[in-house]
């Protein structure tokens, strides 16, 4: 069970699973806004249908080498955060990389993608592209530091770094840890809203203001590379979340509702919110969110 | 003779020679130049073992040279980044003026900072490191008039601490009667606890000015920018590092018998957190690449100094292997930067763009440097951010890890300003001409990021020195209990394992590389950055497209607060208070010897009146 | 209102013997001038008599009398009077004096008389396109200016529309109805 | 199965996405660009239908002529047009882009776009009310699927004859090379 050819197969089914399901959320997404919103919506599989006719674009140009690299790196990113996070509990799943790396690792594998999206929109040499840019990396440094306080507090309260082992807490005592450690959870939660990019803070790609900022000249296979690693990425995240926070899942149904659960909370935050600008969106994550990822050490420090 | 003359022998010799050979045959004094820094590197590394040391005598004190496990670690830095810098050195300063006394004062520096290495006491130390500022002073003024005051402000801080340290060993010397290093480490356990506080904090301002920490930093940013590229890379690489040399000694060997849970420590952690995080914002906000690195290097060396003042096992190998780190990415951008200067004569974001299919090494080179910088995995960066952050949660330090992270992540910022502004955006036909910099400057470059790149996987390579220099301070082993060959673990026995992680980035990367470039690859073809989605308009040739002014403005506009107190006006401020007061002190010193007179009978009266009272 | 027109007609006949008025009913009164007096009446309603608001630039074509009348509406927030200064110009040389110093705004319109008219300003310093781009016919705004021809030649057209240029009398030939005859005059 | 039936095989499916996802590019030159917006919204919800609004020509796959075309808009239009990659669509939305409308006479205006780009549908109208705007959009997902929207392909064997045209409206000639 160890052979290379196992791992491979663990990592494409994986993939597959996350690309399969991240679709159906977005989708989902679409259709529930569009009920919000009093309209009929698109279809639930309409990403899908998007990301076919994507597939079968022609992208005849490119901006030079790094435009061509910037999707792959993004996918490195989201793959890689696959790979870390463990799908199911107890190993019922592959394990991939699940103990090759820990929570610190996954934080800065997580900012490999944005990273790469950003040397990817640069070589295109559109403004607005680089404008996009750096609205998305100031916004991510905003809600980096309530998603670090949140992950901090958990790792001193169980004194461990592994995400398997903060699991294992949660399958011994029973309790999940957004009951046990309830200020993380609302730091982590609040920080999750700007990771997903959902109004309020959906600057980054304003479609009318700024062209859909970094991907203003990908279309075709580009824009079908970063639309299912976001796909793959936003499933990939909200299986850290139940991990997390509400004792991961036992078998693939229970993960697909608890992700869901999850994954309502930043789109319909979304759904009934005009838009923030860039540094209200810092000072908005510097605010509340901070305080409660404060409030979180301090709660696992002293409790 | 011993091996150990001949090297400095040869340094000095080098110096003079490679000065003096400029009027006969550049090409001679190129040769020179790079054997009289090669060579000595060469012998040392094949000659000079771990524990060998020479004694003599100078003026009737006793001397003594030889090198640590410890120093050793250094010793790759100094010499290692110094023979690849000296490489690049001969390509950067081709065709340009004072060649000689660049070639003098940069192996003068190296000379130097080997010789702080080697010194077991405190008079040596003190000689080199002073020829170690000086020689690092007269590299700043080398673009001449202009860089003056920046020199000036260079030179004081270093006097600044070169007084505080040879208060710390006249003191030592009054405690221990000699002057070696070893004689004052064991004698200080005893000593009592005033001397225990002074001698470290009179020897941290020493150091902590060349490691450029938080309110003795504000020489370096410009002094960074203002040297010669070539020479900064090694400034910042190399010479920073010797602060941090001198203050893991202090740290280690002096702090530590200090009770426990004192607040020494910590004020110093947090002094280099606080380091990192000014020196990150202050970093986004340059416009200049100069500028933005040296407030880089500002902060990588608060990084640094937090891992060493925590003092853990763990952070210390982290302090360690950051700096080592450090002097290896930074060095290779500061390359970047000058052969960008070089090609262009300009280093200003603002100003040059779109170099990426011009200059595409020295692109290559960057963004290793850049990755490993931000500390991304796969590359080197990592591997050091990951053990810092695991000391500082392992030892309970929850809110400077906060602070730290904070400024690591606003890191990205500059990291993406720097590899945007110079190689990504438009292509201006300004800068159509340029072309890659010579291999001599391109090489060393390249072989530099390689390093990061292997360290990122086989950190194991590096970490091994670094732990038997631990060692050498009296720590246990730390093999296997906190690193591998390719694993690292922290206190708490989680663990990264680094070689299937890298296997696995860059097989994703391969695949979807391949996925990228075989669907539609006959189609595919180039197009310039003109033609892009502008709203239908056709951009002219001259229309200049590239977003480089006020790059980061809404981040700065967030952090406004933060930034609007800028200690260089404290500074300042005092400055100005002490003109005032000397401008006072001229008023009673009038230049009369009448006046004089008067003053030293006052004087005398003062006295005696004193002495009546006091032993009346 | 009147008193202050005819204070107003009185001012300017004082300094400009040459102006006439012509008084309209309501708030508007009439000044028609040489075009070298232009910059300077202007300058006098503006700094003497608190006409500081600059309306509107319109040129017409009188085709019939060979000359453009240019007309400068200005308008005095205190005096509630919108003040026309009207002056004629020669068609075949049209030359005014610029007036982009009195107010920023009139650059405006002086360019676009320039292109849409071909009327020179003396000193108006822009560039030479404005609104068409790469135009290289006569002024199209002036009425010797055959727009249909031009049209014809430049553009494609597509069939069908040629009968169609009366849409009354298309129906009319198509359907065989009458045109009333309160309509006619509506008519082409 | 052979090479031909799998091409067929796989043109349907294609053919079938392209018809459900349609991202518009909605060039807003003239008043019609005031009906997009009930088009896309909660009365009409054209987003039912797969159509969406893309934000630069690169993602898009219907360039959308709200109106009439001046010949200094037609320049961008062009371009835009030739920046939009393979499998693209025009529509011509009211009667301005059909005959010239009202402005039939303008000296500035274009009154035949087909001369200029190939157009897959018209919208016919003064303004079309958005039913007609979905019912256009519902032409063209028939063409689309029945692989008859072939505009672009029409453009790429005639374009001699489309410069040619657009040559005489722009005189001065500076874009770049013909890039899909």
């Amino acid at each position: 069970m160890d052979s290379i050819w196992y791992k491979i197969l663990g990592a494409v089914v994986s993939f597959i699973v996350a690309f399969i399901v991240g679709m159906t959320y977005m989708g989902l997404s679409r259709k529930i806004t569009a009920r919000v919103q009093n309209r009929k919506g698109p279809p639930f599989y309409q990403n899908f249908i998007d990301a076919m006719k994507l597939y079968s674009k022609s992208t005849a140009i490119h901006h030079g080498v790094m435009q061509h690299f910037g999707p792959a790196f993004i996918m490195v990113s989201s793959v890689m955060t696959l790979m870390i996070v463990p799908v199911l509990n107890d190993g019922r799943w592959f394990p991939n990389l699940n103990f090759q790396g820990d929570l610190i690792f996954l934080l800065y594998i997580m900012v490999f993608g944005p990273l790469g999206m950003a040397l990817g929109a640069g070589q295109t040499g559109n403004p607005n592209s680089a404008i996009g840019v750096t609205r998305g990396l100031s916004q991510m440094v905003g809600f980096e530091i309530p998603w670090v306080m949140a992950l901090v507090a958990l790792m001193v309260q169980f004194r461990t770094t592994s995400i398997v082992d903060l699991m294992d807490v949660q399958a011994q005592s029973g309790t999940w840890l957004m009951f046990t450690s309830p200020f993380a959870f609302i730091a982590a939660i609040l920080a999750m809203l700007g990771m997903f990019r959902y109004s309020p803070f959906d600057i980054v790609g304003a479609p009318t203001e700024l062209a859909s900022g970094p991907m203003s000249e990908n279309g075709g296979k580009y824009l079908f590379t970063m639309m299912s690693s976001g796909s793959v990425f936003a499933f990939a995240k909200l299986t850290l979340y139940v991990d997390l926070f509400m004792g991961g899942a036992d078998n693939l149904i229970v993960l697909v509702l608890k992700t869901f659960a999850i994954y309502l909370i930043p789109m319909l935050y979304g759904v009934v919110s005009p838009r923030y600008r860039t540094e209200q969106a810092i000072r908005y994550f510097w605010g509340w969110p901070t305080f409660f990822g404060l409030m979180a050490i301090l709660y696992a420090v002293f409790f | 003779m011993d091996i150990i003359y001949l090297i400095f022998l040869i340094f000095l010799a080098g110096a003079i020679i490679s000065w003096l050979a400029g009027k006969v045959n550049h090409v001679l004094q190129d040769i020179l130049f790079l054997a009289s820094v090669i060579v000595p590197s060469v012998l040392f590394y094949m000659n000079v073992s771990v524990g060998q040391e020479v004694h003599f005598q100078a003026a009737g004190i006793d001397l003594s040279w030889g090198i640590t496990a410890f120093g050793w670690i250094f010793s790759l830095i100094v010499l290692g980044l110094g023979s690849l810098a000296a490489i690049y050195s001969v390509g950067f300063m081709k065709g340009k003026e004072r060649r000689g006394y660049f070639y003098f004062n940069y192996v003068l520096s190296i000379m130097a900072m080997l010789g702080i290495l080697f010194s077991r006491d405190l008079v040596s130390f003190f000689i080199f490191w002073e020829i170690m500022t000086w020689s690092s002073y007269l590299m700043v003024i080398y673009n001449g008039q202009h860089t003056q005051s920046i020199g000036i402000k260079y030179f004081i801080f270093s006097a600044i601490g070169a007084y505080a340290m040879l208060t710390a060993i006249v003191v030592a010397h009054s405690v221990t009667g000699n002057f070696m290093i070893a004689d004052l480490i064991t004698a200080y356990p005893v000593l009592s606890f005033n001397l225990q506080l002074l001698i470290p904090i009179l020897l941290l301002v020493g150091f902590g000015v060349k490691a450029a920490l938080m309110p003795l930093h504000v020489w370096a940013p410009g002094a960074y920018s203002n040297s010669p590229m070539a020479y900064t890379s090694v400034f910042s690489g190399a010479l920073s590092k010797m602060g941090v040399y001198g203050l893991t000694i202090v740290m280690l060997s002096m702090i530590s018998h200090l009770p426990e849970g004192f607040w020494f420590r910590e004020v110093l952690a947090w002094m280099g957190a606080i380091t990192a995080a000014v020196g990150t914002l202050w970093a986004i906000k340059q416009d200049d690449a100069k500028k933005l690195l040296a407030y880089s290097s500002v902060a990588q060396l608060g990084y640094i100094v937090t891992g060493i003042a925590v003092g853990t096992e763990l952070s210390i190998l982290a302090g360690l292997f950051l700096a080592v780190m450090h002097a290896i990415f930074k060095s290779t951008l500061f390359m970047a930067v000058g052969a960008i200067e070089r090609q262009t004569g300009t280093t200003n974001f603002t100003e040059v763009t779109g170099l990426i299919r011009k200059m595409p090494w020295t692109f290559l080179a960057s963004l290793m440097s850049i990755i490993a910088l931000a500390g991304i995995p796969p590359l080197g960066g990592f591997v050091g951010k990951w053990m810092l952050y695991e000391s500082l949660i392992t030892s309970d330090h929850f809110i400077m890890i906060v602070m730290v992270f904070f400024s690591s992540t606003a890191a990205f910022l500059y990291c993406y300003k720097f590899l945007f502004g110079f190689f990504l955006g438009q292509e201006e036909r300004e800068w159509a001409h340029v072309k890659e910099a010579p291999a001599i400057m391109v090489v060393p470059m390249v072989i530099l990021a390689g390093l990061s790149f292997v360290l990122g996987t086989f950190p194991g390579i590096l970490l091994k020195p670094i732990d038997a220099g631990m060692q050498a301070l009296g720590f246990a082993s730390t093999y296997q209990h906190l690193w591998d060959t390719s694993i690292i673990l922290n206190g708490w026995g989680n663990q990264v394992v680094l070689q299937p992680i890298l296997y696995a980035i860059l097989g994703i990367f391969v695949i979807f590389v391949v996925f990228l470039t075989l669907k539609g690859y006959k189609n595919t073809r180039y197009v310039t950055t003109k033609d892009i989605s502008s709203s239908g308009e056709v951009p002219k040739e001259h229309e200049n497209l590239t977003f480089s002014v006020n790059f980061f403005q809404p981040f700065m506009r967030a952090v406004e607060p933060a930034m609007r107190r800028q200690i260089d006006r404290y500074y300042n401020g005092f400055a100005n208070g002490l003109e005032a007061l000397f401008d006072f002190t001229r008023k009673i010193y009038t230049g009369n010897g009448q006046t004089y007179a008067i003053y030293v009978i006052l004087f005398l009266i003062i006295m005696l009146l004193i002495k009546n009272n006091i032993f009346g | 209102m009147e008193e202050i027109k005819a204070n107003l007609i009185k001012h300017i006949k004082n300094s400009f013997h040459t102006a006439q008025e012509v008084d309209f009913k309501g708030n508007r009164l009439d000044f028609i001038v040489d075009k070298q007096c232009i910059p300077s009446i202007l300058t006098y309603l503006k700094d003497r008599l608190g006409y500081i608001h600059l309306s509107h630039i319109t040129c017409v074509d009188w085709l019939e009398d060979g000359e453009f009348e240019l007309i400068y509406i200005v308008w005095s927030p205190e005096e509630k009077i919108k003040v026309f200064v009207r002056t004629r110009i020669d068609r075949e040389n049209p030359v005014m004096p610029n007036i982009d110093m009195i107010w920023p705004q009139a650059h405006t319109y002086e360019r676009e008389f320039r292109e849409l008219f071909g009327i020179q300003f003396e000193g108006l310093v822009a560039p030479d396109e404005f609104i068409l781009e790469d135009w290289d016919g006569p002024p199209p705004m002036r009425r010797d200016f055959d727009t249909a021809a031009y049209t014809a030649e430049t553009f494609f057209e597509r069939p069908g529309r040629e009968d169609a240029q009366d849409v009354r009398e298309t129906i009319t030939k198509r359907s065989g109805e009458e045109i009333p005859d309160f309509a006619k005059k509506y008519s082409r | 199965m052979n090479d031909r039936n799998s091409q067929k095989i796989v043109d349907i499916i294609q053919n079938w996405s392209r018809k459900h996802s349609i991202w518009v590019l909605a060039y807003g030159t003239g008043c019609g660009a005031i009906e997009i917006p009930p088009t896309m919204t909660s009365r009409y919800d054209a987003e039912r239908l797969g159509v969406r609004g893309a934000a630069t020509p690169r993602q898009a796959d219907v360039l959308l002529i709200t109106g009439y075309l001046t010949t200094k808009t037609l320049k961008r239009v062009i371009r835009v047009y030739e920046q939009m990659q393979d499998p693209k669509y025009v529509i011509g939305f009211g009667s301005c882009t059909i005959n010239g409308g009202m402005y039939y006479d303008s000296y500035n205006t274009i009154k035949v776009l087909d001369k200029y780009l190939p157009v897959d549908v018209y919208i016919n109208g003064c303004m079309p009310r958005p039913e007609s705007v979905l019912s256009g959009f519902g032409k063209l997902q028939e063409l689309i699927a029945d692989g008859k929207a072939n505009g672009a392909q029409k453009y790429k064997d005639n374009l001699e004859w489309y410069r040619e045209n657009q040559k005489k409206i722009i005189p001065n000639w500076v874009m770049p090379d013909y890039n899909w």
